[in-house]
């Protein structure tokens, strides 16, 4: 097992306000990169198959909206999901399993990048179906109210997915029943190849908030601070009875949409200026400015958490490969 | 067995009730069928007894609907959906096959989806095209969906109240002109396992196999044939997928002879694949004759009354089909 | 044949200005009511089958509509569709015989109430899904653009469709791509048994225009001078290349949703209520009031509707029933 | 026939292309179509030849897009829809099957629906379970789609031009594993008719009946059959909706035994309707052995690279089926 120890629970005010909060925090943020660069570095050596998205460049939302969340809440993913996995608190060795396709992987190697789903901290699954977990969230929301819990259910989800019918959908009854369940657009300015300019006529997300009345805020996607406030206070509203919330977080993927992306539909001037607005060095540079976090201790997180992922790999390595034979008897549950 | 008789829709509304009172975790949603009581009057008074949180009447969205079933089935909540009428499953086909059919197996197993979703399916009401379908034959095909076609009173109770019990999802498709029909049902909680085939008649001359409304038709057509000298076995498929094959294999071993009926369009319909069963072998040995497939026409359904009857099997039909199978025609 | 001349292309200011107007209005009104009041009787009688959705209540929106429409303009419509074909022109005795199931309907007696289409003006078809017609009239419109043709299309529709996702995917289509297409939405406050209040979190449908960024309006759907006004700029818009609008047309629908409905999610009061805002009763007392119509004009239009309406009956009783004989032949069209 | 080699997404390509510059009313709409070239590499250069107009990128909107393309045929336009991968046709099945297939005949004649919607299928990429599916019996069941599963880059580009032509809604499965794969294709624009079976290849002990990918599966087991002596027909179903069952029946006749080849599940999958037809006669009195399926597993189709290909028929599976069939067990 290679896990780490991401932040939730948070209560302390901004992250950057306390030492503990970043130091978890910058150990997700850099988890979630390490992890994507090794998956990036394994496929392109070919020693991975399928296909891959990364969020490398969005690291910020998924952790800064984990941090106002506590274990017993759930997510629902995407593709582009490991972010959100991490950041709940998932272990990297069975990530890493699955991605290697090996039977102690999250989804015994039947599932791949796109399904890893963790009961245990809460995560219902990433989702190959763009909008797909949007309405499964707010079931799962819906199911909190009924048994009269106080947990709360976070939807991640991308700016192209508010353009399917189950965002409108999952968005209104969310909203008739006033539910626990707090909407998270990673707006990055694409579905695929496709940037917000040409899916939508409107200029932020969040402004689709009013066709459901609920709040709606759009907030700095690669600042982790800003993210988890607005997490914070959507998650504490959600939990109080105030019904959902529409979070547009503004961010970018530094990489293609996945493997076999040209990237030609947008300019490297575009993402170069991008990559300076890391969200990673953004918090690293301000931890250090406001003296929370020194150099040293900066490295040393990077330095665990490398040592963590090298760990996570050579276990799943080990691992052995899904079988074949329970196949059949996995279709359905038995009683 | 009691001497009770009720309806197909209070058959449905009693079991749903009984598993409420004996299961917080189970619910219903669905349009209107808060004190509207339902499109076709199934979930009735239910309102009034459980209320609007567990009889949660929803906006028009079956695709939301759907997924929230999802979503709470998968946290531990036991989900009985609702779709109006069959053909708004369409709406909703990415939440039932993408994602409720597929996770325990696609996550790795730890998580389910503990969903019923019912659905009035089939024609006769005049309602065209879009509200008149019977597409029993997609959700069979898909792995990880259970698959039943209650065809009675008694059918109906027992099976829902499996599904309801099932950690798996299960597409409860109930015709809606059985809604009204009636039949003995006793009062206690009783099931009826997913996955049996039901011999409901023995006869030694042919054998129907069907499913839904067309079992009832069957056992008619059988009681007017035996009136001229025809024995016929039926046999209620009853569960579409998973399929037991048992009944059917053995009668037709006995008679020769198969007839398989169902309400939807004949190409690449349901039957087809119990055909494919029989002529897989080893039944194929035992026929007599060719297999004969009697199905509704390969049209949308119309509206006019007496062409909505002409494309789907009605009583006539399916004896003088039997008449033919039994002179090699 | 028994057709009307509904007002089509007005252009000369409010409806109530211009007495050829009111009179070709009031007999839209009147047609669409007395058409619809007959069919209730039918139904009740068990000479007609199936079921039925009547908009008796509702004749203002329709009517103030498509009194902004050429005859080249299309519209998609639903299962409440009457009133929207009647409208746009179509011939009430083959509405009337599609409805008995005769050969001569406009659907040959395959389709009944809820799929009425009448290609020759413009109707491309009632629908029998909730928000099925919405996304069909964003193509069309799409169409109309790329054919560099002037059209536009209407889609009606109710705000129970605005909770489908259909309602959602087409209109950000439409504002995309700035189609000349207006979403018209007769507001009933009901959807079968559930009120806006329990199926939305919103005042006013016309709140989810912005979530497309396109202009959106609340009319009062029982003052045809109203809607026509709204419809007539949305329309003039559109033509002029200015995309899309979201009318809301705020009406009520006197009779239950369908045959086999029991009122019992609304009150007797309620409906007294808004019985007393009848369109027609208000807009026959507006040109009275104005001087525009005599009592004795409004009673020649009403006896002539009626008339018409019997003969439409007498006709498509008369007409041969559905044939069986083309029914396999008719599901492709042959080249 | 030319001797000029070019991809299967070449031939679609093309195809597309050249109907586009016959007839300006000929458009296609789908995601990521534009610059990107599409999922698949299919469009490709289209958008550089046609413009971002009539090569029109979308929103991720499924059921948007199908009724856009739909409402945009009723009106004389020939739209062809990509959907980038099949399993996202549940999210517009409402359009499909509710609006796009039944409008001809249900409003009356009138109007009509030429659309063709064209979707990637299958399994192969390591994609997962809502990346991979084969969900073809789905559209082949329901009355008013016509269907087609072009084998080749030769069968595309007929088979795609002819849906072009056509004046109503067809599917065109394209198994996303041929997208690369090469054969011959003439320039000129040929069509190659929809509902017309294909006999491509003639031996004497067995017929194998396949469709899409699965032809050129059969054809290689053909080839490597013929080396151990044993002499196989392989026929290619190509137009699923309407099916022509003519060569398959010959075949049937002279060999006496048949095998039904398909990627989906066999529960109730396409083939099932073959082996219905067979066995409703007169091919059934042919039959020297029983039908025999070779499909794929009744699972959702598993991420591991092992697994996905253990659950679909390959060519020793396809193989030893055919040697068995010849054995009688
Ligand atoms: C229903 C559906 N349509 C299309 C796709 C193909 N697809 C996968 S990811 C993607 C882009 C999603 O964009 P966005 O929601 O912005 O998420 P991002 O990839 O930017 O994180 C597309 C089109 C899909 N998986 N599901
Ligand atoms: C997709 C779909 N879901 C449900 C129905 C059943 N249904 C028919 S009309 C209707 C209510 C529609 O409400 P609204 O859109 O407000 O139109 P209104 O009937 O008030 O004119 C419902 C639920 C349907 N026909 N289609
Ligand atoms: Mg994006
Ligand atoms: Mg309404």
């Amino acid at each position: 097992m290679a896990t780490i120890t991401p932040l939730l629970g948070n209560d302390a005010g901004a992250i950057s306000e306390s030492k503990e909060a970043a130091l978890a925090a910058l150990e997700s943020l850099h988890s979630i990169r390490s992890f994507e660069e090794a998956v990036d570095g394994l496929f392109a050596r070919g020693m991975m198959h399928g296909t891959m998205h990364l969020s490398i460049g969005q690291e910020a939302v998924a952790t800064g909206v984990c941090a106002a969340l506590k274990e017993s809440d759930f997510i629902t993913s995407t593709h582009r999901g490991h972010s959100h996995c991490i950041a709940k608190g998932a272990d990297l060795t069975r990530m890493m399993a699955e991605l290697l396709a090996k039977q102690t992987g999250y989804c015994r190697g039947r599932g791949g990048s796109m399904h890893i789903a963790d009961a245990k901290t809460g995560n219902l699954g990433a989702n190959g179906i763009v909008a797909g977990g949007i309405p499964i969230a707010t079931g799962a929301a819906l199911a909190q109210k009924m048994k009269g819990l106080d947990n709360v259910v976070v939807s991640f989800f991308g700016d192209g997915a508010t353009n399917e019918g189950a965002f409108h959908e999952a968005l209104n009854l969310a909203a008739v029943w006033q539910l626990p369940v707090i909407f998270v657009c990673e707006n990055n300015k694409y579905g695929m190849s496709n940037s917000t300019e040409f899916s939508m006529n409107i200029g932020h997300i969040a402004e689709r908030g009013a066709a459901y009345g609920i709040p709606a805020v759009t907030v700095d996607g690669n600042d982790i601070d800003a993210v988890y406030l607005a997490a914070k206070e959507a998650v504490d509203r959600a939990r109080q009875g105030g019904g959902p919330t529409l979070i547009e977080a503004e961010t970018y993927r530094h990489k293609g949409h996945s493997k076999s992306d040209k990237n030609l539909y947008r300019t490297k001037e575009e993402i170069e200026d991008w990559k300076l607005r890391d969200p990673i060095g953004k918090f690293e540079h301000l931890c250090m400015e406001k003296n929370l976090l020194t150099k040293e201790e900066v490295d040393q997180v990077n330095a665990k958490v490398r040592e963590t992922i090298r760990e996570a790999i050579r276990s799943a390595s080990e691992a052995p490969d899904s079988s074949p034979d329970e196949l059949i008897s996995s279709v359905f549950r038995v009683a | 067995m009691s001497q009770r008789v009720i309806t197909y829709a209070e058959a449905v509304r009693e079991a749903i009730g009984q598993a409420m009172e004996a299961d917080p975790s189970v619910f219903m949603l669905g349009e209107d069928i808060g004190i509207y009581g339902g499109a076709f009057g199934v979930s009735g008074d239910l309102i009034q007894r459980f209320g609007p949180e567990r009889i949660r009447d929803t906006p028009i969205s079956e695709l939301g609907i759907v997924g929230a079933a999802v979503g709470a089935a998968l946290v531990g909540m036991k989900p009985i959906v609702e779709i109006q009428f069959s053909d708004f499953t369409a709406q909703a086909m990415d939440q039932i096959v993408n994602q409720a059919a597929k996770i325990h197996f696609m996550l790795g197993g730890e998580l389910s989806v503990p969903m019923v979703l019912r659905a009035p399916t089939g024609s006769g009401t005049g309602a065209a095209a879009q509200h008149s379908q019977s597409l029993e034959s997609w959700f069979a095909h898909v792995p990880g969906l259970k698959v039943v076609m209650p065809s009675s009173p008694y059918e109906v109770k027992g099976l829902l109240l499996s599904a309801i019990d099932d950690p798996n999802p299960v597409i409860v498709l109930e015709h809606k002109l059985l809604y009204k029909t009636s039949g003995e049902v006793p009062e206690e909680m009783y099931r009826i396992p997913i996955g049996v085939s039901n011999l409901v008649r023995e006869g030694k001359d042919l054998v129907m196999v069907a499913t839904g409304i067309m079992v009832s038709r069957c056992l008619e057509a059988a009681q007017e044939l035996s009136a001229i000298g025809i024995d016929v076995s039926v046999v209620d498929v009853r569960s579409l997928t998973p399929l037991d094959m048992g009944p059917i294999e053995d009668q037709i071993r006995k008679t020769g002879r198969v007839m398989l009926v169902q309400e939807a369009p004949k190409h690449v319909g349901y039957m087809a694949e119990i055909a494919a069963r029989i002529s897989e072998g080893p039944a194929i040995y035992s026929l007599l004759e060719p297999i004969k497939r009697v199905c509704g026409m390969d049209v949308p359904i119309p509206y006019a009354p007496q062409l909505e009857k002409a494309v789907v099997p009605q009583l006539p039909g399916i004896i003088s089909a039997a008449q033919e199978l039994l002179r090699g025609v």
